[in-house]
């Protein structure tokens, strides 16, 4: 049964890999980040329990927090073209 | 579902990201793609039990060094410039080097192999009295800090150095431009 | 016994549909046409396959730490995917990025 | 002297500010570690007085009013039917994303939020932004600019969805 989540979880990653590399834009890259680390997280989990051992989970926990973080700092230096407080700059669309 | 089949599952995952920042001519989308590599490599690292390598990847890998690299990108441009199609030298080089890492692969012992080096030594004292002697539930941690201390002191400040290192250089002429903090 | 049977097929139920709504995004994902769109499945993989995922692991867990710890987990997630989606759409709009809309009597028939 | 007192009042919220905040991160800290000897509960309780002692310092230590104050459990009714209003959206959204012939038709969605408090038109935001169909976009003053896939997603959210955020309205 957590066999069947983990293939579940291994083809979404497929799918939003897919999407990270197809673009087009800096923010679909973006969302499939994002997606990617919440997949990465039930990943972890559902493993610590495919092999008998829950205390995996305080990895995932970590990682919940971290990628949100992540993906904030990267929003805010496409807000404002750095990660120090400033004023907005624009952002030319990534050209492809 | 097999251990090995999920290990082989990821190890295809990051070899298609790889292949991806190779061909990847924006450095943001190549930051982006190098992310979820590191996301999947503190994956691997979990499932092949390396618990403190996961959680050092998980806050180094996917928390800062994106930081950082889009804090370079922002101090050069993120567009990279195209090169040669093919280079011969660098490629042969490169062959060379792989081609002696996995012949070197050749003289390792079998993951999980008990008659391995590292298995025949202390290892066994190790996984049987660190509890008794040092204390914490989780081996590594008593290796890291109690039986191979200094060495992991060392290593400590070594990374110390490097980070506060890291902020003085990038921190450069920020100050004045920062908001006046009441 | 009989308890023990329900727990089993609640978890599994959870697990399984869980894993389909993730599918399901996955593919949302690749389908859609523009990120606006995208963006909407890439909910449904952080709400609804992860929460069901992470309730089908609590069942199994039963009350323990390792349930707190789950709860923990979801907690997070449901706070910090709104947040970081709606920075995504501002950011994206404000960089320029116009959403493709269509009309809804275009599209009816 | 004025200025003098309401420093001191200052100093007192900053404190209880400090309490609340060590006492939560010890129990978190109690809740993770699911360890009870006492040299890890002093270690642990030393290294909450130090992120305590270091958050009063930056002046971080909750400056944006009541977030520790809300009382998370008032609005249970809100939650339990935001959790049905979540799951009917997947189903909506799923069904749409799996049809062969993709019927959506997105479009963007000027609304009137019309909770008082900040915190109840975050709020009021970010539910609309959790349940799927429906991304909150921007949120000035009043006005939610909205993505939605459909008209159906965001016409069985909009009117209720309000009237319940408004009624809890924190």
């Amino acid at each position: 049964m957590f066999s069947a989540a983990i293939i579940a979880i291994f083809i979404t990653m497929a799918l939003t890999l897919a999407r990270a590399l197809l673009g087009p834009t800096v923010y679909d890259r973006l969302l499939a980040v994002n997606s990617f680390g919440t997949l990465t997280v039930l990943l972890i989990a559902v493993h610590g329990f495919l092999m008998g051992r829950p205390a995996f989970l305080d990895i995932a926990l970590v990682y919940a927090l971290i990628s949100f973080i992540g993906t904030i700092a990267v929003l805010k230096f496409f807000e404002y073209g750095d990660l120090g407080p400033g004023e907005r700059v624009s952002f030319d669309e990534e050209q492809e | 579902m097999s251990e090995v089949l999920i290990n082989q599952i990821l190890l295809a995952f990051m070899l298609v990201i790889a292949i991806g920042v190779l061909y990847q001519r924006n450095l943001f989308a190549a930051a982006m793609l190098m992310s979820i590599y590191s996301l999947l490599a503190a994956a691997l690292f979990v499932v092949l039990d390396a618990v403190d390598v996961a959680f050092t990847e998980a806050a180094v890998g996917a928390g800062i060094s994106i930081i950082l690299a889009l804090g370079t990108l922002a101090l050069t441009c993120g567009e990279q410039k195209p090169r040669p199609v093919l280079a011969t030298g660098p490629l042969l080089v490169v062959l060379l080097t792989g081609g002696m890492l996995i012949y070197g692969t050749l003289d390792m012992p079998y993951y999980g192999d008990p008659e391995a080096a590292a298995h025949t030594g202390v290892a066994s004292r190790y996984l049987q009295d660190s509890a008794n002697e040092v204390g914490p539930p989780n081996v590594v941690t008593s290796v890291l800090a109690s039986y191979r201390g200094y060495d992991t002191l060392g290593e400590t400040v070594v990374i110390f150095a490097a980070g506060i290192g890291v902020f003085a250089l990038m921190g450069r002429g920020r100050r004045k431009a920062t908001r006046k903090v009441k | 016994m009989m308890l023990e049977t329900v727990r089993e097929g609640l978890s599994w139920a959870c697990l399984l549909s869980g894993g389909f709504f993730l599918v399901a995004g996955g593919i949302g994902m690749l389908r859609l046409p523009d990120f606006y769109t995208r963006m909407h499945p890439a909910g449904v993989i952080d709400t609804m396959g992860a929460g069901l995922i992470l309730l089908g692991l609590m069942i199994q867990a039963g009350f323990s730490l390792v349930t707190v710890k789950l709860l923990l987990i979801a907690l997070f997630l449901l706070f910090t995917s709104p947040t970081a989606v709606h920075a995504l759409a501002k950011a994206a709009r404000h960089g320029g990025l116009e959403p493709l809309l269509v009309n809804t009597e275009e599209n009816d028939e | 002297m004025r200025v003098f007192q309401r420093l001191a009042r200052g100093r007192r919220r900053a404190w209880r500010h400090g309490f609340y905040l060590g006492l939560v991160l010890f129990g978190l800290w109690l809740l993770l570690s699911g360890s009870f000897k006492p040299l890890l509960l002093g270690l642990g309780f030393l290294s909450t007085l130090l992120v305590v002692y270091i958050a009063l310092r930056m002046d971080v230590a909750d400056h944006e009013g009541r977030s520790i104050h809300i009382n998370v459990f008032r609005p249970v009714g809100f939650w339990v039917w935001l959790v049905g209003q979540i799951v009917r959206a997947n189903l909506h959204v799923t069904y749409r994303v799996l049809h062969p012939r993709l019927p959506i038709s997105p479009e963007v969605f000027h609304v009137r939020a019309s909770q008082d408090s900040e915190l109840g038109r975050v709020t009021y935001a970010n539910s609309v932004t959790l349940t799927p169909g429906t991304i909150a976009i921007d949120l000035q003053g009043n006005e939610l600019e909205i993505h939605a896939l459909d008209r159906e997603a965001v016409e069985a959210m909009v009117g209720h969805k309000d009237s319940r955020a408004a009624a809890l309205d924190l």
